[in-house]
């Protein structure tokens, strides 16, 4: 099989929506859009569950692959370095994939062919520039504030953290980044470093940036724990819905000062429904600008006045509305997430 | 005593027990009375520890039937034996080091109170109880130590206790069996021993395993003789003599062999030379000479530090000051490594920990230090290595003759010759540490090996021996080196002296 | 790892009546705690000199408050170790109960408050996967590395479908939720409850007839089988046991987060099973105890509390962490080499 | 005779043999060829099962997908059955494959085949490392170990910098291991045949090996036969090492791309599981590297298995933490009366 194929037909395709775990929000949310995407196209859909593990992920992939059915897959990649090698088996298997979140920078689907489809992404340095903006204008410019990456070496974390610093430094000489403390993703770690860091500098912290929801969970425990959640102003990255019930509630003296929004079942329907075009012929990948191959999607900044707008997007029929609305406009042009760009994101210097 | 009112302790009929093609218990049938002492003696594998460890619910017998004190006893497991009565001091010391004494003495007497119905140890009870039983059999010992803690005889006697205090679970005649518990004791010891056996006669009948036919006519009231499994002689003691023991046990007695004494010490030739070794905390100042074949004894008392000079000698310890010299070099950096490199070989006292390595089969054991044929280089030659070990197991009569079994599961008189083996297959051996080479064979099997240690004199090897009993030094060694405290108290040249006395030694050494 | 040497010392050590080296042995098995006490205080005051902040009392209850939970698991870590056995699951077990206790105290996804029961059934759903890793491991002899590699799956797995699709549960009990903060006599709750947890282990191991049972079979698993003890209950009643713990502190961890995870154990397994290590519980079996397994959970995490304070990169945290573990735990053997001695 | 403190496994043997009632799991287990077959037999069952279920998954496809799955796997768990063989154990060997995988990405485009030959000779010096200290200062090899993890694992995260490593110019030199294959089979995995069939001979044909099985089997009984026990165990630690680099090469060879969180980041448990499925003993002195092969193909093919029987995502490490209990008890090695820790 391959790049001159004259389009799949449906009953030889098999969607796969492939996860890091089933525990995770978003990564739920993900499947969600998999779900619904595979209802309106009628086609059967698997689920590859890795177990926070590359290894389990790119088996589970492979078994599925086995099957001898077309894969049209969307992959969450638990890390970049997954990438070639799940890429290269759906092409030896004549499937198409589009990646998420994660892949080699060097590694690009236009060399390798139609059956890589595109990388997609939401930018991470403009998720960083939101919190920074929400935390600078909560702070009054001025103040001190302490960081929570995610796992030291995902692209992600990295270019959140790069986004954060670049907006403090240009737009808020006044404001001080005390620490960062990678937290892996993980809500207890967070926890445990956050109440470190009130150890060591105590009341001097003004605000607390994580690089997810997950983190900012643990982090905003210990604050309440030491008593300082009043005074401290939170920004973070996924508006989890534990995430909004606290803006709601106004916790803490309105902890929560800055969000970014994006939707786990956005992205899989997107990435799932061009690898279809892809699959179908109705889209020839080698002809596409590459802003279509190594795609970024916008991202929405959410302050606590405009949250309400956000709230039609976690209705239990969200999900299949978008993906009617996706199926209409194409994977590039559909709100709240329309193409914005081309990857690789540029890494701003702080 | 007598048992007109009592049925037998213990009634065997027929009972049998097969390991594979080996019948180790071969349809015994017996019958033991209430206070009375029976010996047990046999061959190394004759199969007394395999009848033992059934009469203790560890094995389960194949065929026949068991009565104890009048009742059928079919155990499951020990725990059943020790209900019934039965108490045991295993060939094999089977404490917990990590525990004290008092727990280790303690531990199968489960009590009926509330705390302990309620899985508490109670330990104020368990230690007065553990310092009872210590005191009766006449043993000064903290019951608070831990067992790791205490001297090899020292956890012997708590042994001892332990199968002493069964008497305090059952209301009826208590069966203790002791094998072979003399095997590591040194003479004063194992009179305290003797001792206690006679006073357990009072409550309690004894089954008594030894390769000490001295022992065995002293203590025992009765005597039998196991042979391949079958039981075959049963005789009062005052009925028999050592040399009839000695007859039903053996099989085929090897031929006795005496190595040649030198005429003088000064006529053999030194081969290696110990000038004033001192490792602090266990001996000082220790100086002797092994010469080219003949056998230099060190005697002493336990924790003498006899045990402690070979080992040093081999390299398994570090030495603080002093000199060893080997054909008149002195060594340097010296290690385990080097010393067999120059020739020197060791048999410690500890043969399954220590001598062996269990898991590998005979052939592998022989192999390890000194393939000889059996490797060419780095490489092995499993064809060759396997005629190597079948070549000792001829010549050394190893019982069964099966290269291929893991040496674990041959009786202790037969590893000890296949650890012989893997030492003597050296091209030149030239100095031979003996650490108790006898303990625990019977005297077949301790004629087998004190032969080769004569062979090995005789191809001109110098041997330092650490005997079990004074006689065996009397009778190999051309000299004697008697250690007190760790110090050289007194040295005998057998060469120019033949009426030396055990006593004289016995009052060098405390 | 484990042995069948009961026994590494095979020198006999002393006769009757030779009290002095009683007491040497006797120090000698305090010496592996004493260096262990040293290098803390070495910690501590390095750490001190460091940042100030280090010796205050606020984090003296931080670094308290976050023992708390790796306390009470290395409890049963300490057992199970001692037994000569290894527990795995930690991380699984503590995710089932941490869940199944969230979802039915008063939380934001499911109106299933039951009060005390979902202590009763949260706490049993640990004792029961530790009840079956005991089972699979005495009665069908699997190593007990593979049952608790295969029962951290299964607890996580649990986890996963009570955690099912929908919204991550969090605690809407304010007393709850405050609970394990809230200090009594100056420290939090959290850590008394784990205090009370490493005495009443203490006392297990010192006082009952499980747990000498425990280090007979860690000394000797054949010696105490053929004196009669019930080593297979034992060793049930050790992992049940390991396992109720670990479910009580995925019930702490809980509380602690104020909502559920399936991974609220995640990495206190790399923390519970090195600090039992350094605290000399011999992974061979029969030795070590359990205060001395706690001192390496304090040592573990006042490391890395002391690490953060002292603002080492973050790049660097985990190989400076080596490198302290590595030196300290060379230097405390280092008198001891001998020719002869093993370990494993 | 007599021995302090005896674990003799005679009497081990003695006190546990033939109880009455036997189950028949265990009487197939003790069955004397049993720990010989079971890896195989086991392995082969579970394809069986799957290719009734789903037959695709027996084509070529599916045998070469379990292949690659396996190699790394394998590789690591050779490693580590040569360890557990000298009664030790090593945390790091899993770091030490993703660390050469790092090294090698980096280096490859400069150094060609250099680069392969330069990072094997530096992760068996690593090893290498871990056994002397092991040896000379008489440290437990899982405490140090673990410490020696830690400084890996910020080595790996900081010659990364934090980046995933992608190979752009001689990239062929390593994916042609996983490119290349034979009746299905990548080279990547005919590499891990190939090692296990040399320590296979190592062990039983050696004096070298025979000194590493006797120091499992009884340390101080070989240590008193003049066995170089420390010498010994460095070699050990170098072989893990070694081997650990190879499964650095299947790793890149799969991945063409190497970082600190990917592909081989999470090799530890599963090679020691494979190495145990394998028959290796976890307390020393067992081990049959060609074994460890069928091992490893079960460890891989368990959740491959699961993805194939459809169960749901959710249900997945539920089911995996069943399956690799069933698979182990199956197959683990047990000579009669061996006290199973
Ligand atoms: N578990 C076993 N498996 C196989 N063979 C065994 C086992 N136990 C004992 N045997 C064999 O049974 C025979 C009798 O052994 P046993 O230990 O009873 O002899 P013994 O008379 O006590 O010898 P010793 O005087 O050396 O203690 C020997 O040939 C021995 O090899
Ligand atoms: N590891 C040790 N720690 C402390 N003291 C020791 C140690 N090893 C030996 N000793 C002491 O060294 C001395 C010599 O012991 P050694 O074993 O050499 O005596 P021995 O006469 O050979 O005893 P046996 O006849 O039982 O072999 C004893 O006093 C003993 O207590
Ligand atoms: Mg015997
Ligand atoms: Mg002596």
């Amino acid at each position: 099989a391959g790049a001159d194929a004259q389009g799949i037909a449906k009953e030889d395709m098999v969607m796969v929506v492939s996860v890091i775990n089933t525990t995770n929000p978003y990564m739920i949310s993900n499947i969600e859009g998999a779900k619904a995407l595979s209802a309106k196209l009628g086609i059967p859909l698997e689920i590859v569950n890795s177990n926070n593990s590359s290894q389990t992920g790119i088996s589970n992939i492979l078994a599925i692959l086995a099957s001898g059915k077309k894969p049209i897959m969307f992959v969450n990649t638990v890390a970049s370095s997954d990438a070639p090698t799940i890429v290269d088996a759906v092409k030896r298997a004549g499937g198409y994939v589009s990646i998420w979140w994660n892949k080699p920078d060097g590694y690009k689907p236009q060399n390798v062919g139609d059956n890589f489809v595109a990388f997609q992404k939401i930018p991470g340095v403009e998720s960083g520039r939101c919190g920074a903006q929400a935390i600078g204008e909560a702070l009054g410019g001025k103040g001190n504030v302490v960081l929570l990456p995610g796992v030291q070496d995902s692209t992600t974390s990295q270019t959140r953290v790069a986004g954060f610093r670049a907006e403090i430094a240009e737009k808020y000489p006044d404001i001080k980044i005390l620490d960062a403390r990678p937290s892996n993703w993980d809500p207890q770690i967070a926890a445990r470093n956050a109440q470190d860091l009130i150890v060591k500098y105590g009341s001097d912290i003004n605000g607390v940036w994580s690089a997810d929801d997950a983190m900012q969970i643990g982090a905003m425990q210990s604050f309440e724990n030491a008593g300082l959640l009043d005074k401290v102003k939170f920004a973070s990255d996924g508006l989890y819905p534990k995430t909004l019930e606290d803006i709601k509630s106004g916790r803490g003296n309105k902890a929560i000062v800055g969000e970014t929004f994006h939707r786990g079942y956005m992205a899989s329907a997107v990435g799932l429904y061009t690898a279809y075009l892809a699959a179908t012929g109705e889209v020839k990948p080698s002809t596409l600008p590459p802003e279509k191959r190594e795609s970024l999607f916008k991202l929405s900044c959410v302050k606590t006045d405009n949250y309400q707008d956000y709230l039609q997007y976690d209705s239990a029929d969200a999900p299949a509305k978008f993906v009617d609305r996706l199926v209409q406009n194409g994977p590039w042009n559909t709100e709240p997430m329309p193409l914005v760009g081309g990857a690789p994101e540029v890494m701003p210097k702080s | 005593m007598s048992a007109v009112s009592h049925p037998p302790v213990l009634t065997l009929s027929g009972v049998g027990r097969t390991f594979g093609k080996v019948k180790a218990v071969d349809s015994i049938s017996l019958t033991i009375q209430r206070g009375e002492v029976v010996g047990l003696v046999g061959e190394n594998g004759a199969g007394k520890s395999t009848l033992l460890k059934i009469l203790a619910g560890i094995e389960q017998p194949d065929t026949g039937t068991m009565e104890i004190n009048g009742r059928k006893a079919n155990f499951r497991g020990p725990y059943d034996a020790q209900r019934a009565g039965v108490g045991v001091v295993h060939q094999e010391q089977s404490l917990f080091t990590n525990l004290t004494v008092a727990e280790n003495i303690g531990r199968q007497s489960r009590k009926t109170d509330i705390l302990s119905r309620l899985g508490i140890q109670n330990w104020r009870r368990l230690n007065r109880e553990a310092a009872d039983v210590l005191g009766k059999i006449g043993v000064r010992l903290d019951p608070t130590a831990r067992v790791g803690d205490l001297s090899f005889v020292d956890r012997q006697m708590v042994e001892i206790a332990r199968a002493v205090c069964v008497d305090r679970a059952t209301s009826q005649t208590p069966l203790i069996i002791l094998d072979e518990p003399t095997a590591v004791l040194e003479e004063a010891e194992a009179a305290v021993l003797e001792r206690e056996i006679r006073k357990l006669k009072e409550f309690a009948s004894v089954i008594f395993v030894s390769h000490r036919l001295d022992e065995i006519m002293r203590i025992c009231d009765r005597v039998i003789v196991m042979r391949s499994g079958r039981l075959v002689s049963d005789r009062k003691t005052a009925d028999t003599s050592k040399q009839q023991l000695f007859d039903a046990m053996v099989e085929n007695a090897a031929e006795a062999r005496k190595g040649a004494k030198a005429a003088s010490l000064d006529e053999a030739e030194p081969v290696l030379v110990v000038r004033g070794l001192t490792r602090h905390g266990h001996f000082r100042d220790v100086s002797f000479t092994a010469r080219k074949g003949q056998v230099t004894a060190l005697v002493g008392s336990n924790g003498s530090g006899s045990g402690e000079v070979a080992r040093t000698i081999f390299g398994a310890e570090r030495f603080d000051a002093g000199s060893i010299e080997i054909d008149g070099r002195p060594v340097s950096h010296w290690s385990i490594r080097r010393a067999v490199a120059a020739g020197l070989a060791y048999v410690p006292a500890e043969r399954k920990t220590e001598g062996m390595i269990g898991g590998y089969s005979a052939a592998r054991n022989i192999a390890i230090v000194h393939p000889g044929e059996g490797a060419s280089g780095p490489f092995l030659r499993p064809g060759r290595m396997n005629e190597v070990a079948q070549g000792w197991f001829d010549r050394l009569d190893v019982r069964p003759n099966d290269i291929a079994k893991p040496l674990i599961q041959f009786s202790g008189g037969n590893q000890q010759k296949v650890v012989m083996a893997k030492w003597l297959n050296a091209a030149a051996l030239k100095v031979l540490i003996l650490d108790h080479p006898l303990r625990g064979l019977d005297v077949g099997a301790a004629q087998a090996v004190n032969a080769e240690i004569h062979r090995a004199c005789d191809a001109g090897a110098a041997v330092i021996l650490v005997p079990d009993t004074i006689e065996e030094a009397l009778e190999m060694a051309s000299e004697i080196v008697v250690l007190r405290d760790g110090e050289v108290s007194a040295r005998h040249d057998l060469t120019q002296r033949s009426d030396l006395s055990l006593q004289t030694i016995v009052a060098e050494m405390v | 790892m484990s042995f069948a040497h009961g026994d590494t010392n095979l020198m006999p050590k002393h006769g009757p009546g030779h009290a002095g080296a009683a007491r040497s042995a006797l120090s000698a098995r305090w010496k592996a705690s004493g260096g262990l006490l040293l290098s803390l205080l070495v910690l501590v005051v390095a750490f001190s000199f460091l940042n100030p902040r280090f010796s205050s009392i606020e984090n003296l209850q931080n670094v308290l408050y976050q023992a708390s939970v790796p306390l009470i698991i290395v409890v049963g870590t300490t057992l199970v170790i001692q037994m000569g056995s290894i527990d795995l699951s930690v991380q699984g077990v503590m995710g089932a109960s941490g869940m199944a206790w969230i979802l039915l105290s008063p939380n934001t996804r499911l109106d299933l408050d039951m009060a005390g029961w979902s202590w009763v059934l949260a706490l049993g759903l640990g004792l029961a996967i530790g009840l079956l890793t005991g089972l699979i491991y005495a009665k069908l002899k699997v190593p007990s590395f593979v049952v608790t590699l295969g029962t951290w799956y299964v607890g996580l797995g649990i986890a996963i479908l009570l955690y099912g699709n929908s919204l991550l549960p969090s605690l809407t009990d304010e007393g709850l939720a405050r609970w394990p903060i809230t200090p009594t006599l100056g420290l939090p709750n959290a850590f008394w409850l784990a205090f009370a947890t490493v005495v009443i282990g203490t006392l297990v191991v010192r006082y009952t007839y499980l747990g000498r049972g425990i280090l007979a079979i860690g000394n000797n698993e054949t010696i105490a089988r053929s004196g009669g003890m019930a080593v297979d209950r034992i060793k049930i009643a050790a992992f049940t046991i390991a396992g109720g713990l670990s479910g009580l502190a995925g019930i702490l961890a809980t509380m602690q987060l104020g909502s559920g995870s399936p991974d609220i154990g995640s990495s206190q397994l790399f923390t519970v099973i090195p600090a039992a290590v350094i605290g000399g519980t011999a992974l061979k079996g029969g030795e070590g105890g359990v205060l001395q397994s706690a001192l390496g959970v304090m040592l573990l995490i006042i490391l890395n509390n002391g690490l953060v304070l002292a603002g080492v990169d973050p790049n660097y945290q985990s190989g400076v962490f080596g490198a302290i573990l590595l030196i300290a735990i060379v230097a405390v053997a280092w008198p001891d080499r001998s020719r002869l001695k093993v370990e494993k | 005779m007599t021995h302090r403190n005896a674990t003799s496994p005679a009497s081990a043997t003695a006190a546990l043999a033939a109880s009455p009632g036997e189950r028949p799991l265990d009487r197939l287990r003790r069955h004397a060829s049993w720990h010989l077959l079971a890896p195989v037999c086991v392995f082969a069952a579970m394809l069986l099962a799957v290719s009734i279920l789903n037959p695709s998954y027996l084509g070529p496809f599916g045998i070469s997908i379990v292949t690659a799955t396996a190699a790394p796997i394998l590789l690591v768990a050779l490693g580590q059955a040569m360890i557990l063989n000298i009664g030790s154990i090593d945390l790091t060997n899993a770091a030490i494959g993703l660390l050469s995988s790092i090294l090698i990405a980096l280096t490859l485009s400069s150094l060609g085949v250099g680069s392969l030959l330069l990072v094997l000779f530096l992760v068996t010096v690593i090893g290498a490392v871990n056994g002397a200290v092991v040896a000379y200062a008489q440290v437990p090899s899982f405490a140090l170990t673990l410490g020696t993890l830690g400084i890996l694992q910020t080595a790996v995260l900081v010659i990364s910098g934090a980046n995933t490593i992608y190979v752009d110019e001689n990239r062929e030199l390593v994916t042609f291991f996983y490119e290349v294959q034979w009746l299905n089979v990548p080279l990547t995995f005919w590499l891990g045949v190939g090692v296990a069939l040399f320590y296979w001979l190592l062990l039983r044909l050696t004096r070298v090996g025979q000194n590493m099985t006797a120091i499992g089997k009884n340390e101080i009984g070989a240590i008193l036969s003049a066995v170089p026990n420390r010498r010994v165990k460095i070699l050990a630690f170098a072989i893990s090492g070694f081997t650990g680099g190879l499964a650095g090469i299947a790793i890149l060879a799969q991945a063409g791309s190497a970082s600190a969180s990917g592909l081989g980041s999470a090799l530890l448990l599963p090679g020691i599981a494979a190495a145990l499925v394998g028959g290796t003993s976890i307390s020393g002195g067992q081990t049959n590297p060609i074994n460890v092969v069928f091992g490893a193909l079960t460890v891989a093919f368990v959740p491959v298995a699961i993805q194939a029987l459809r169960f749901s995502a959710e249900a997945q490490s539920l089911v995996y933490g069943i399956f690799i209990i069933v698979v182990v008890a199956l197959t683990t090695a047990r000579e009669r009366g061996l006290i199973i820790r």
